[in-house]
């Protein structure tokens, strides 16, 4: 029973921290241009200042416009369920392993790209084209970021990859998994829309692709999709945290276990945002015809990682 | 009721089914056709549960055809498929019933009842064949009906160019499967399954055995040196056919090649596996690449039936793979996972061409850039669609996830295979696996998009109205059985399991089921709950919203303008089309596509800097498809063209060939011996 | 003897009917119909003698002799010629041909029947030769019934050729009688196939080989074996449909049949290798000429010469495979001659009706005549050898024959031909049926009774195509045995 | 008594090879006519010669009968059509005479080289004969094939039914009675058919150059 409720709180945990995650790489990419910046809990004003607001919904507007943002929120939430944030061996492990995961996020940003096209509006259509592009040229670096995984832990179950890690820490550091990481690091940027594929920050046509699509949304739907969007930030960097460097994840059911366990997922967020800041800061936009070319060095790293761990095993 | 009535009931009411097409015309005939059809593919799912579990395969022999005999065996595996064949002939026929009323006064309609009854009619005896005639009688059978079906619009341009590239196609196929069959007989005259699954063959012939195996059954399925005839044929045709040639006929070509690599030829060699897997993944790529840049709806559908082909050809073929090495967990998973894409291509595919042959009969046009906005005037359609498109786009609740997981599994088993370089085709076809699908959903957005959402750009889409609720019954029972087929995965893999078990080689339990939710896979890779998930999902689908309400949020709505940078109209003009949807993949995969572009301006007669109209055109012409098709209709018509020289005419000439022959076998026979 | 009166009397009698009654009336067409049955009936109780396995012969020194064999095809003919009777020129009021066109059909056109019946009934090889030699007249005499610059050209080259090609069959008469005699002697009965079998054994292989050549290329021509086969395009494209329905469905038959006759003798002779690989390698270049030229064909009525002698390659393929090979090869013959004379009576009726035998002239079949659209497409099929009719079912058997024969190759060589012969009629086929009627084409079926015997045709071959009745199945076996000696 | 027999035969049936190649040689319809009839005329005295020496009184009757019908019912029938088509002379054949006369000669050597087993297994004195008549054949058979008129095919094949009938007499010393008849009967109606379609082409084409025939294509 108790598993149980550590699964719900490490949900609503994880719900809670992502605005601030985004806040927190917000915040450090000011410091590092020199600006002040807005404080890390800005994002969370932003959701309270929309769930206020009255929704305007355009006339072309299907249902599924209005449909999308809860099917969006609610497979990121269905995700949070299953991703090991705190600790490993929880009741709904069993549920679902990373293939569906990788498949619900993929739920996801099909209902986001329809509702870009419901409006007709061609930002709406831009913003889909380019974001079911890229979605669909980072599936093959995933899948095999996960086949190097499972190759490694023998199953794709999330919880069997972190007990194995941990009981063998020597596959951490094995080429494979290292590779692993960096593919799986670039498809991050793709997924979230980070910068070198797509720029948070700005409502520029030529250079937003998730932007474009929620363009139309306002009030409570804008934010329930905004605080999707920054779960699913937080999800990736969870699963780039816990996959590949296990440690501090709770494994006993006891409150200092999982008090070290929440401890060490702020430190690995800290850092891993602290990453994304400064490569963020670093290096310009990619051109949307030269993204393939990024995710087909994530493709090559994941390739690689695969051969690896088959030689070595 | 024992199988041998519900066997009687099915061949019968086929028939007079097909009988009431020919007899009875107008409203009543389409009726009969369709209530016929309906009862006897009922009657074929009950054969078909009945018989799946069944120890022993109940068999049917009588002295129809004359050189061998006409018997039937309905084995686990032919019970799957007749399982497939009646719920899609069921949806079909019944959605028929609505569909053909168009058909009224131009074509004949007698001509497609009586045909969509026989091609029901003989793909449930093909299954069921028990020998080498009776398969191909079966076989020539369902290819006639469904090529006189396709014809039915025979004055639409292209009808056809594209039946004769389907029959052709279908009858080189049909030449290699005798090639095979007669040598798998190898002798035995009543060329019957049971003694080619004793005979004992040289490698060499087996292996021979295989290619023609391939060659017959890959042309049929429609994989991809071999497919040209589906994106031309199953547009053109009624969209129920279409829906049943997509669903069922090509999967015939599964089925044969199962029963001949698995059950007759008992496994072989490892690359023979390799091969399937490497066609299966090239079809599946080169399949959805082309299903990307289409605007015709029924051929992006099409090209999809190329891609899900090429899905369970990798299941196939890796399930070949695993049992030359001997891995029959593996083996038995890979093969169960390629069957159950199979049935679930058969249900999506059949809804998505049914959803499309609604809006080609509400709007009378295929082409998506004609039309948009459907969504409002067909909701009941659009969502129908809508299922469908996130079945095969293997969305997780629905059934598209649960079969790609599986094929997903058994590719990741691939691990276990001892050689290295063997092993290293797995992670690759994982690779291709994936991008398909990501390409898919993309094409799936482009699909449902275009066509239902945002504003109609046609005054014909304007127009557009609901379509009769035959209609809309043949889609909902499809899309149920998508819904029950995504929610029960723990249900139907172990029926799979057990229709594949009277096939050597394949054992019974190796795919353990606990009695909870979750389908386990033991000793290998994944566990994966496809009921708590759609749970799960609903949950938090009607939590969200509550608890929005209860925390206070601003519950107002109000409805405007789509934001268009300040300009006051929004003209249908101003949204994205299906082709500048595809644009950035287009420039991405470009050396693919190698497509063709001219521009042709003609200038203001008075300057060069004012232009009256530029038009330009670019079009995709599959480059293979030129060289492999457009060189074997050179090569024959050239030496046609040569043979033709023969009879010119001048008498001498032919007096010559006469002598000549003469000469030439008299010094033959003078110094044979 | 009665038999061999009723089998042979009835068609000349009618060419003496059509003959005297000069001023052409109807009551001769109607008379020579009935007359036909007659021969029809004599052939079935021929087949029954055969079932029972008497073998029947005439007259003291066997004149006329009818086995297995020849009741096939003395079936086969009286068949055929009934159906001539009935639906050629000259029992309708506007066919297209006046008195004097009919009268003379009705004369020759009985003549060739019984010609082809003495033929396939003679035991004396002589005979047969002479007899074949008299089709070879009576049917030139047909073939300009319309005098036009095409139909003389065809008659010319038909009489040529054909002459040319039974001349030599009469040379290779006199080599087997030569070697005949230089074993026994000369008596009267020399020639006949009996006396000849008994001595076959020990005839000289040179020079029995030597003969042979000069029976295949010359019963070859009339057979439409390539590279003889050039005249029977044009001669089918010519020539009254009544006239070539008999001439592609039975003449090739029966000139197929002389030239078993001799490969029995020399198979006795020297053994079966020699007939084979010449059989296999002629059979062979005829589907391959055949299967070719149909890819680029314009005229309806060539297309079917070509399919005839493209079938006829293939029972002579048959006929090499072994004793299951023949029984294929005779199973396909009788198949072949009830299709394809079926399909030459209705592209008779399309002309009579389109007044144009060019495959692109002809649009919208199905739409101006339904009935004779509906059989010439399903007829078309069969012909092709699509399953549900007897061709399938015979070439199917012809396959299993080569695949266990041990020539899987060339069993493979001949399915692809097929294959090629198979796409490029169903493509002329589709041009054909579809597409908007021809502008100023009257739609209907005016003279529709002829129909009838059509679509009985038509259930024999879906008959042939589900069952093998067991009489035939009883027949085709001591062909077999006839052949296998 | 064999030895002048055998001489006598192997004389005739050299002569009437001989009148064969005349075709090849000359250009007039009218020499080939003369030529065929002579060619008949010796055939029939080859005849007479093989039933005498054979004391086969049946031979006697095909003697008369072919001197009958191939000496004077064609060649007259011959001369009627060829006086009604006075203008048509073989101008060019495809093949012109010197190197037809070559292609003769290979040809009858090609007819020694088959016949060879026939002599070596006939016992009958004609036997030597033999040779020439194959070589007849195969030269009517060139001649039909490289002439252009057709009353020229016409003779040409008449020729090859003479080569025959010449091969049968020698090998066999004729063949049964009453299959000769049923052959002669046959001969006489094949030409009397050709002759109609001669006289039919005349009409439609206004010549009887069978090049001109050659509408009728693939």
């Amino acid at each position: 029973m108790r598993a149980y409720v550590l699964q719900v709180t490490q949900a609503t945990l994880a719900l809670l921290l992502a605005p601030g995650l985004v806040g927190l790489i917000r915040w450090m990419k000011a410091r590092l241009q020199n600006r002040r910046g807005a404080p890390m809990w800005q994002p969370y004003a932003e959701l309270r200042k929309l769930f206020q607001k009255e929704v305007i919904v355009s006339s072309n507007a299907s249902w599924v416009f209005r449909a999308a943002p809860f099917l969006v929120f609610s497979s990121t939430v269905a995700v949070t369920l299953l991703v090991p944030i705190l600790a490993v061996p929880l009741p709904f492990d069993r549920v679902g392993d990373l293939l569906v995961v990788v498949y619900l996020l993929l739920l996801g940003t099909f209902f986001l790209a329809l509702a870009g096209l419901d409006v007709g509006s061609p930002f709406g259509g831009m913003g889909a084209s380019r974001e079911m592009t890229v979605a669909a040229l980072a599936e093959p670096a995933i899948a095999l970021a996960i086949f190097a995984l499972a190759l490694s832990a023998g199953s794709t179950n999330l919880g069997q990859i972190v007990a194995r890690t941990l009981a063998h820490p020597g596959t951490a550091l094995s080429p494979g998994h290292l590779l692993a990481f960096g593919a799986l690091f670039v498809v991050t940027l793709a997924e979230t829309g980070r910068l070198p594929i797509d720029n948070p920050a700005t409502h520029l046509e030529l250079t937003m692709i998730h932007e474009a699509m929620v363009l139309e949304y306002s009030g409570r739907y804008l934010a329930l999709i905004e605080w999707a969007a920054a779960t699913k930030l937080l999800i990736f960097f969870s699963l780039l945290g816990n996959l590949f460097i296990p440690w501090g994840v709770a494994v006993a059911l006891t409150p200092a276990t999982v008090a070290i366990a929440v401890f060490s997922l702020l430190a690995k967020f800290i850092v891993l945002a602290g990453t994304v800041a400064v490569l963020e800061t670093r290096i310009a936009k990619l051109r949307l015809f030269r993204v393939p070319e990024l995710l087909s060095v994530s493709f090559l790293l994941g390739l690689l990682a695969v051969t690896s761990s088959f030689l070595l095993r | 009721m024992t199988p041998e009535h519900l066997l009687l009931a099915v061949v019968f009411s086929y028939g007079t089914g097909a009988l009431a097409a020919i007899v009875v015309g107008g409203a009543v005939g389409r009726g009969l056709v369709a209530g016929c059809a309906l009862l006897a593919a009922l009657s074929g799912v009950m054969l078909g549960v009945i018989c799946l579990g069944a120890e022993h395969a109940p068999t049917v022999s009588a002295p129809f055809l004359p050189l061998t005999s006409f018997s039937l065996r309905i084995d686990g595996l032919s019970a799957f498929f007749l399982i497939l064949i009646g719920i899609v002939g069921a949806a079909v026929s019944v959605y028929g019933f609505g569909y053909s009323a168009a058909y009224e006064g131009r074509y004949s309609l007698r001509l497609l009842g009586a045909m969509l009854n026989i091609l029901l009619l003989s793909l449930s005896v093909q299954v069921m064949a028990d020998n080498a005639l009776t398969f191909l009688v079966a076989w020539e059978a369902m290819s006639l009906s469904a090529y006189l079906m396709v014809l039915t619009e025979h004055d639409r341009p292209g009808t056809l160019r594209a039946a004769h590239w389907y029959i052709a196609i279908t009858h080189a196929s049909f030449a290699a499967l005798v090639g095979m069959f007669l040598l798998l007989s190898a002798g035995d005259l009543t060329t019957s399954f049971s003694a080619m699954r004793s005979a004992l063959l040289t490698p060499g012939v087996r292996n021979a055995a295989f290619v023609l195996a391939l060659l017959g059954f890959g042309a049929k399925a429609g994989i991809v040196p071999l497919h040209v005839w589906l994106p031309m044929a199953h547009p053109v045709a009624p969209s129920h056919v279409s829906a049943l040639m997509s669903g069922v006929v090509i999967k015939m070509g599964i089925y044969g090649l199962v029963r001949v690599t698995i059950d007759l030829l008992v496994g072989g060699p490892s690359w023979w596996g390799g091969l399937v897997l490497g066609i299966g993944t090239v079809s599946a790529l080169l399949g959805v690449l082309y299903a990307l840049m289409e605007h015709d709806l029924k051929r992006l559908l099409a090209f999809h039936s190329v891609e899900n082909i090429g899905i369970i050809f990798i299941g196939l073929g890796a399930g070949l793979l695993f049992q030359s090495y001997g891995l029959m967990t593996l083996a038995t998973l890979s093969v169960v996972g390629g069957l159950y894409h199979t049935l679930n291509h058969a249900c999506f595919k059949g809804l998505l061409f049914l959803g499309a042959g609604s809006v080609l009969h509400a709007t009378g046009t295929r082409n998506m850039e004609e039309l948009g906005g459907l969504v409002k005037r067909m909701p009941r359609t659009a969502f129908f669609f809508l299922v469908g498109a996130c079945a095969i786009s293997a969305l997780p609740p629905l059934n598209g996830f649960a079969s790609e997981w599986l094929v997903f599994q058994a590719l990741l088993g691939g691990s276990a295979i001892p050689q290295a370089e063997v092993a290293l085709i797995m992670p690759i076809a994982v690779a291709m696996l994936a991008l398909t699908s990501g390409l898919a959903a993309a094409c799936f957005v482009k699909a449902f998009g275009i066509t239902f959402l945002a504003i109609p750009r046609t005054p014909v889409a304007e127009r557009a109205h609901e379509s009769p609720v035959s209609m809309q019954a043949g889609m909902l029972t499809l899309a149920v059985a998508c819904v029950a087929l995504g929610l029960a995965p723990f249900v139907i893999v172990p029926l799979l399991e057990s229709s594949l078990a009277g096939l050597n080689g394949f054992t019974a339990t190796t795919v353990v089921f606990t009695p909870a939710l979750p389908l386990q896979v033991p000793g290998t890779f994944g566990q994966m709950s496809a009921p708590l998930l759609a749970v799960g999902l609903a949950v938090l689908l009607t939590l969200v919203p509550l608890a929005l309400r209860i925390l206070g949020a601003d519950q107002r709505l109000r409805v405007g303008d789509t934001w268009g940078c300040g300009r006051i109209g929004q003209t249908p003009r101003m949204q994205y089309t299906a082709t500048a949807f595809a644009e950035p993949l287009r420039r991405i995969f470009a050396e693919l596509y190698r497509p063709t572009r001219d521009l042709s301006i003609d200038f203001h007669p008075a300057s060069k800097y004012f232009v009256q109209s530029i038009e330009y055109r670019s079009e995709i012409h599959p480059w293979f498809e030129r060289v492999l098709y457009g060189g074997l209709v050179l090569v024959i018509r050239t030496t046609a063209r040569w043979v033709r020289r023969l009879q010119g005419g001048s008498l001498h000439l032919y007096l010559l060939y006469m002598a000549l022959a003469f000469l030439v076998l008299l010094t033959v026979a003078r110094w044979w011996r | 003897m009665g038999t061999f009166a009723v089998l042979l009397g009835p068609p000349l009698l009618a060419a003496l009917l059509a003959g005297v009654v000069n001023p052409y009336r109807r009551f001769v067409g109607w008379a020579n119909g009935l007359l036909s049955l007659l021969s029809v009936a004599a052939a079935v109780t021929l087949w029954r003698h055969v079932v029972a396995g008497q073998v029947l012969t005439s007259g003291s020194r066997e004149f006329l002799r009818a086995d297995a064999l020849s009741t096939l095809l003395t079936l086969c003919v009286s068949v055929v010629a009934a159906l001539a009777a009935w639906l050629g020129p000259g029992m309708g009021d506007d066919d297209g041909y006046d008195g004097a066109q009919a009268r003379r059909f009705r004369i020759f056109g009985n003549l060739f029947a019984v010609t082809m019946l003495f033929a396939v009934t003679s035991n004396n090889l002589g005979f047969m030769w002479i007899a074949i030699e008299a089709t070879t007249i009576t049917s030139a005499m047909l073939i300009p019934l319309h005098v036009t610059k095409a139909s003389v050209e065809a008659s010319w080259k038909y009489i040529l050729i054909g002459s040319i090609g039974i001349a030599l069959a009469f040379g290779g008469t006199v080599l087997g009688y030569f070697d005949f005699v230089n074993l026994v002697g000369r008596h009267d009965e020399a020639l006949n196939w009996t006396t000849l079998m008994a001595s076959a054994p020990h005839l000289h292989p040179q020079v029995i080989q030597l003969a042979f050549i000069f029976i295949l290329i010359g019963y070859g021509t009339k057979a439409g074996l390539a590279p003889m086969h050039t005249w029977l395009p044009d001669a089918h494209s010519e020539a009254p449909a009544a006239l070539s329905a008999m001439m592609s469905g039975v003449l090739l038959a029966v000139a197929l049949y002389a030239v078993i006759r001799w490969k029995i003798v020399v198979d006795a002779a020297i053994g079966t290798e020699f007939t084979n690989h010449l059989l296999i390698g002629m059979g062979l270049l005829s589907l391959i000429v055949a299967g070719f030229s149909l890819v680029i064909q314009r005229n309806y009525k060539r297309m079917l010469a070509y399919s005839s002698v493209e079938h006829t390659g293939l029972m002579c393929v048959g006929l090499a495979l072994g004793p299951l090979g023949t029984f294929a090869s005779m199973l396909h013959l009788l198949n072949h001659t009830v299709a394809k004379s079926m399909m030459f009576f209705l592209a008779g009726r399309v002309l009579h009706r389109y007044r144009t035998t060019e495959i692109a002239a002809v649009s919208g079949l199905l739409a101006t005549m339904p009935w004779t659209g509906g059989l010439f497409a399903v007829g078309m099929l069969a012909v092709m050898g699509l399953p549900p009719f007897g061709l399938f079912m015979s070439e199917f058997a012809l396959f299993r024959a080569g695949f266990v024969a041990g020539r899987p190759w060339l069993m493979g060589l001949v399915l692809a031909l097929l294959t090629v012969a198979f796409v490029s009629i169903i493509g002329h086929l589709n041009r054909m049926l579809y597409g908007a009627s021809a502008g100023g084409v009257p739609v209907g079926e005016r003279p529709a009774w002829p129909l009838l015997p059509l679509g009985v045709c038509l259930t024999t071959l879906v008959v042939l195509g589900i069952t093998l009745p067991t009489p035939l199945q009883t027949l085709l076996d001591r062909i077999v045995e006839v052949i296998g000696q | 008594m064999d030895g002048m027999f055998s001489q006598l035969s192997v004389l005739g049936s050299s002569l009437v090879l001989i009148f064969g190649l005349i075709l090849l040689w000359r250009r007039g319809v009218t020499a080939y006519i003369a030529a065929f009839r002579w060619q008949s005329i010796v055939l029939a005295l080859v005849t007479a010669i093989v039933a005498y020496f054979a004391a086969d009184h049946e031979l006697y009757w095909v003697a008369g009968a072919l001197l009958l019908l191939k000496g004077v019912v064609i060649p007259g029938l011959l001369k009627r059509m060829e006086r009604r088509f006075p203008a048509e002379r073989e101008l060019d054949p495809y093949v012109n005479t010197a190197t037809s006369l070559v292609v003769a000669g290979l040809l009858v050597l090609f007819g020694y080289a088959i016949t060879r087993p026939l002599v070596a297994l006939s016992q009958l004195p004609t036997r030597a004969g033999m040779p020439l008549a194959m070589g007849l054949v195969l030269v009517s058979l060139f001649v039909v094939i490289s002439r252009k008129k057709a009353l020229t095919q016409v003779v040409g094949f008449l020729m090859l039914e003479n080569g025959l009938a010449l091969l049968a007499i020698l090998g066999t010393y004729g063949i049964p009675l009453i299959v000769e008849l049923g052959v002669f009967l046959d001969v006489l109606m094949g030409f009397l058919v050709m002759q109609i379609f001669i006289y039919q082409i005349h009409e439609t084409f206004e010549s009887i150059d069978v090049e001109q025939l050659n509408h009728l294509r693939h």
